[in-house]
């Protein structure tokens, strides 16, 4: 059932047998969910953000949780990109699932060494490149909030690997197209987006941020309608494939990002609230294809039809 | 191996003090439950998104089942805000969507041949009934110390009693049992029996648990504590529910929940190195030593 | 009770007798309300957003519910700064509580031109700018979304009036500090924040926008751990008052704010929710005054004590 | 005026189809409700945040009340979505927060001497129950047409035949009743009376109100329809439920819910200047006009 093809999709030269991947951040390195479903069920996933050295992360008080979503601040704490290739790689090789491999570096340098050690690794699809995360000082969103640095880095990773290169954009940001260009222009294969939205919240009786690191970063539901938005806009101004994120729970949210322009989407915070969130979206996406008479899902990638100019009485 | 599952609600018991007991058939998962492990959970109610978005943890309190393996769990909560709130509200004929079980639970092994004394603050008493019938039923000396503010926060006392557990209750207002807190009655046990021959486990309220740990740690006994912490997954995938131990951060999920009081870091600790030394030195010590006595 | 003075606090010269005023564009003009409490306990109001000419608004199909929050693309719909004074005013002289004029221009000079017809009113308290607005192709968000633009428009209808100017920012940019103290050196009064997100949603089987103006503006809870977070950036940044808005519904959430922060608070979605829920937030502050031995709300204002450095383990 | 109050649910009657009927204690409310006003509804749950955010707009199908003034009032509702799910399952015992009562209601002085026939398609039945009470105790000359997909989906017809008031019921099956769509029984109607004496009131499906509305206009007969908009507020804040008419956009819960069909724009319509002209030059001759017939 779940592998009827009019759910395939291809992006950035790859083909994936349904559009439904899981993000970054919320999947583990996908072993965490083998005792839930065959990952040959997803479209693919997204590993941990994956750093040159392995990272601890962020002092507890990393989560919480906010209406119809959740703040974060883990710090990106992973094994490293040697240990994601030494312990956790070997566990995947027969998970019959596309890899992509989410990772962030310092800098420039870090980027481009990270991606030539992961460029002949065969189970890795695809990199993305996390140029959004609000939750460390150096790096990450630094790169995402000035187009420029932006151009620079996948310019530099694109060179440095064989593999597709897909950016992840910060919502955070005034124009987001300007960002999606610069990394057109940088030769990105690919646009993942949103990372997530930076927010805070207080115990009001201790007068504390809830989180130790003060601020962190908004999922879930909550964002949803701002994710769709963007990733429209994203889909109108570049020729590359999007790839929508925000706050899908069901295949009714996943159409949303699909009927915008997206042409593959991927499930966060749902995996938390329901670890097989991501097969119900993709049967929900097949039902929803059967009951519509949609043969191809491609058909509905950005189909969206708005209507003409809007009048105003003044 | 945690399943995800949908259990219907067979019972609901209402207790005093926000207190409710819900039994759920859930008979994939009741023989897989180890003591100290917990699920996720939060109840289906149809509509297309949960309020509150995440489920909650709860311990297994016990299982139950007629016969053969058991195919009931059940949960003993504590309303404390929207998320246990919509757990003691589910009725019987209703269903919780249920992930579990999860955590490492109790190890068991370190309390044979032991004088065990398991703490209970509160609703802390959730996560060791189970426990203290497989000690028991494996033979071992189990006693509860129950803590609590006042006599009508006491529930389960009769389910320890069953198991012939002695129970010793400390209230803070003196309503039942001894007046105070828990760790006065740990002292006193700390004077009644040979300290190298106890074993503790705890849950219930940090404050309790810090001052439990430190009384262990102080004598050189050897004590699993068993913490609550804000957990979004539960499986260990959001790294959400990390704490501090002596060497590295943990998942409280997968690492835990329980954790030897000689090498967690509280909130607000901060060891120096060589609080550190010490107390690993200590810890390290106290698994070894057996005949020595701090005085 | 509510008179009690532990709640009272003054923002850019003007006692408010506590720090809870209702939002632009979800009390309508005042009067719709006093079915329900007398408008003399709030702090204050602020009207819809009032332009020089009526305006109709956007076609209908203007607002969506979204997880804990809602879409909005009213379109300004209102009854014109004239008809304000005219229709509007003239049931409101006993009304006793803090009028603050929520105001909008296609251009400098129609700002200007209605802070002018404004300045003689002595029922209006001060003038709050929606530079913000992302639902109008004119004025609104164009204005706030260029520091320069911003500068400009506030110093126009800073020597146009001499009545307080607060400037409503937008949080749809990436540095809102940027703007914030633009507003300060033009001479703005107090700052409030946040206006709505952009967002959108889509009806999956119609393949359509769920508004007739295709995105709105996103409000609600859902966005409250967001507009904390800005509240708390412009606090650090500038001297001027901040007020605080964005998913308030009770208490707990308007304490947030001022913990973060600001001065006051505004009460905007919520209103539609509970018609009586600007009065459960004063009631609910009050009460926290009193559990917390609280004798002047002030003291609670920017009060968050923030750990110090986070370490990270590599 | 409206009130902000929690009314207890009395009585929850599970009718097919997922039609439900809710009984609240609501003395204040009660005698103040005119045929065709609304209530905006939510229960109260005691979460920190209701989910879905707003509350759902529901015609007040009835109040009741031993002798004196009514102190009870009825909803009829069906489920949709989340907002109408939840309400559904609001139990005795329970309270729902109420907006209310809000809108103009229906325009009882166009009915006088009329014959007045009103169209119901599904739940809008839940908007005439009170319309049809009041006509008839005013010794007006009812008629009920009541359209629904299949007999199962028609609620509350022994409330119209308890007040005498004869009852027509098509079916899009043919289940019970006619066979096909309300507007064949319409146009029956419109044979068996003099066009002239007949007065309008309809409440269902936009499409089905719009047949209905055409077919009246064409004829020159006055018809009130009682309109559905998404609604955030349901006092006239948000702005948000505007319905489009010929000279303006008015909002469906200040200015309606009920229109004149007249001047009432569909969704999709989008009338010439020409259209806009013919209609209102036969809206006004349809109100002085009395005794002319259009064949
Ligand atoms: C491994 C594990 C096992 C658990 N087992 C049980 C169990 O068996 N029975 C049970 O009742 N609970 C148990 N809990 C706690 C439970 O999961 C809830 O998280 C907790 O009670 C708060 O959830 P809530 O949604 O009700 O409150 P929330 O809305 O999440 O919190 C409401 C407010 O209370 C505060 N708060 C959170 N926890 C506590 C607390 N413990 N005491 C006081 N204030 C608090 C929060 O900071 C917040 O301000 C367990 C937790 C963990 C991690
Ligand atoms: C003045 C007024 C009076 C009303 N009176 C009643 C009443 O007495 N009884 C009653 O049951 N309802 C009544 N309604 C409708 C009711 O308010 C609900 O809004 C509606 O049923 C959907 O709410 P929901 O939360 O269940 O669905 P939502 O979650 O809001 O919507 C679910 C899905 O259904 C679609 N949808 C919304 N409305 C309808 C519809 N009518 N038919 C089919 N699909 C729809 C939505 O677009 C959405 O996709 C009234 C509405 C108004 C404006
Ligand atoms: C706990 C958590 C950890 C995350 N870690 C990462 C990460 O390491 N790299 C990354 O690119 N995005 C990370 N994200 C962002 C998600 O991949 C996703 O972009 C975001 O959560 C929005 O989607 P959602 O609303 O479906 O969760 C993380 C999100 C969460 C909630
Ligand atoms: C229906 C609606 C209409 C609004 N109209 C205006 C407006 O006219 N002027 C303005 O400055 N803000 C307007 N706002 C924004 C609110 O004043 C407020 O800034 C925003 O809704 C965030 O607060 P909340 O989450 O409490 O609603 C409007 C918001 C809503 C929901
Ligand atoms: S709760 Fe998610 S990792 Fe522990
Ligand atoms: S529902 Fe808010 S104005 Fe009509």
């Amino acid at each position: 059932m779940a592998d009827s093809s009019c759910l395939a999709v291809e992006v950035s030269g790859l083909e994936f047998r349904n559009p439904v991947l899981t993000a970054s951040g919320t999947f583990g390195y996908g072993l965490e969910f083998e005792q839930f479903f065959p990952l040959s069920r997803l479209g693919g996933f997204c590993t941990k953000g994956l750093s040159l050295l392995p990272m601890a992360g962020t002092a507890p008080g990393r989560i919480h949780e906010t209406p119809a979503g959740m703040l974060n601040a883990i710090g990106l704490e992973n094994v490293g990109v040697e240990g994601f290739i030494e312990d956790k790689l070997p566990h995947l090789t027969r998970c019959d699932t596309r890899i992509i491999a989410n990772v962030l570096g310092k800098t420039i340098e870090e980027f481009v060494e990270i991606a030539r050690r992961l460029d002949p690794i065969q189970l890795v699809s695809a990199l993305e490149l996390n140029i959004s995360c609000p939750n460390i000082s150096e790096g990450g969103i630094h790169f995402g909030h000035d187009p420029r640095m932006t151009h620079k880095v996948v310019a530099s990773v694109r060179s440095a690997t064989s593999k597709p290169v897909w950016v992840k954009l910060s919502p955070n940001v005034t124009d987001v197209t300007v960002f999606a260009r610069a990394c057109e222009e940088a030769g990105a294969d690919a646009i993942t987006l949103i990372n997530t939205y930076v927010g805070m919240s207080i115990d009001v009786d201790k007068r504390r941020p809830m989180l130790s690191n003060t601020t962190g970063g908004l999922s879930g539901p909550a964002i949803r309608p701002l994710a769709v938005r963007l990733v429209r806009e994203v889909y109108q101004t570049v020729n590359i494939p999007v790839i929508g994120i925000g706050g899908i729970s069901n295949a009714r949210d996943a159409l949303e990002f699909l009927i915008a322009g997206a042409r593959a989407v991927q499930v966060g915070t749902a995996n938390f609230v329901d670890p097989c969130a991501a097969i119900k979206v993709i049967d929900g996406l097949e039902e929803h294809c059967r009951r519509h008479n949609i043969s191809d899902i491609n058909e509905l990638v950005g189909s969206l039809q708005v209507e003409e100019g809007q009048f105003f009485y003044y | 191996m945690a399943q995800v599952l949908e259990a219907p609600v067979l019972q609901r018991i209402v207790l005093p003090r926000d207190n409710f007991l819900l039994e759920l058939e859930a008979p994939s998962m009741a023989p897989e439950i180890r003591p100290g492990q917990f699920v996720m959970a939060a109840p289906c109610d149809g509509l297309s998104l949960p309020n509150p978005l995440l489920k909650r943890a709860l311990a297994v309190y016990s299982v139950a089942g007629k016969g053969g393996a058991p195919s009931r769990i059940q949960l003993l909560l504590k309303v404390i805000g929207d998320g246990t709130r919509r757990l003691a509200d589910a009725q019987p004929g209703s269903t919780l969507g249920l992930v579990g079980p999860l955590g490492n639970g109790f190890d068991l092994e370190a309390g044979k041949g032991r004088i065990n004394l398991i703490l209970a603050g509160g609703i802390g008493i959730a996560s060791v009934l189970l426990l203290a019938e497989q000690l028991a039923r494996a033979g071992e000396v189990v006693e509860l110390l129950y803590g609590a503010r006042s006599e009508r926060d006491l529930v389960g006392i009769s389910d320890f009693e069953k198991l012939d557990i002695p129970v010793l209750v400390t209230t803070e207002d003196g309503s039942r049992g001894e007046k105070g807190l828990i760790t006065e009655g740990l002292k006193r046990c700390l004077e009644r029996f040979p300290r190298e021959h106890l074993n503790l486990y705890t849950c219930g309220p940090n404050p309790m648990m810090q001052a439990v740990s430190r009384l262990a740690v102080e004598h050189g006994i050897p004590c699993q504590i068993s913490v609550e912490t804000k957990m979004a997954c539960g499986f260990g995938v959001c790294l959400g529910c990390s704490i501090k131990t002596l060497d590295s951060y943990r998942l409280a999920c997968t690492h835990g929940p329980v954790f030897q009081a000689e090498t967690f870091v509280w909130e607000g600790e901060n060891p120096s190195s060589e609080d550190t030394l010490r107390r690993q030195a200590g810890s390290s010590s106290s698994r070894r030593r057996t005949g020595l006595s701090h005085g």
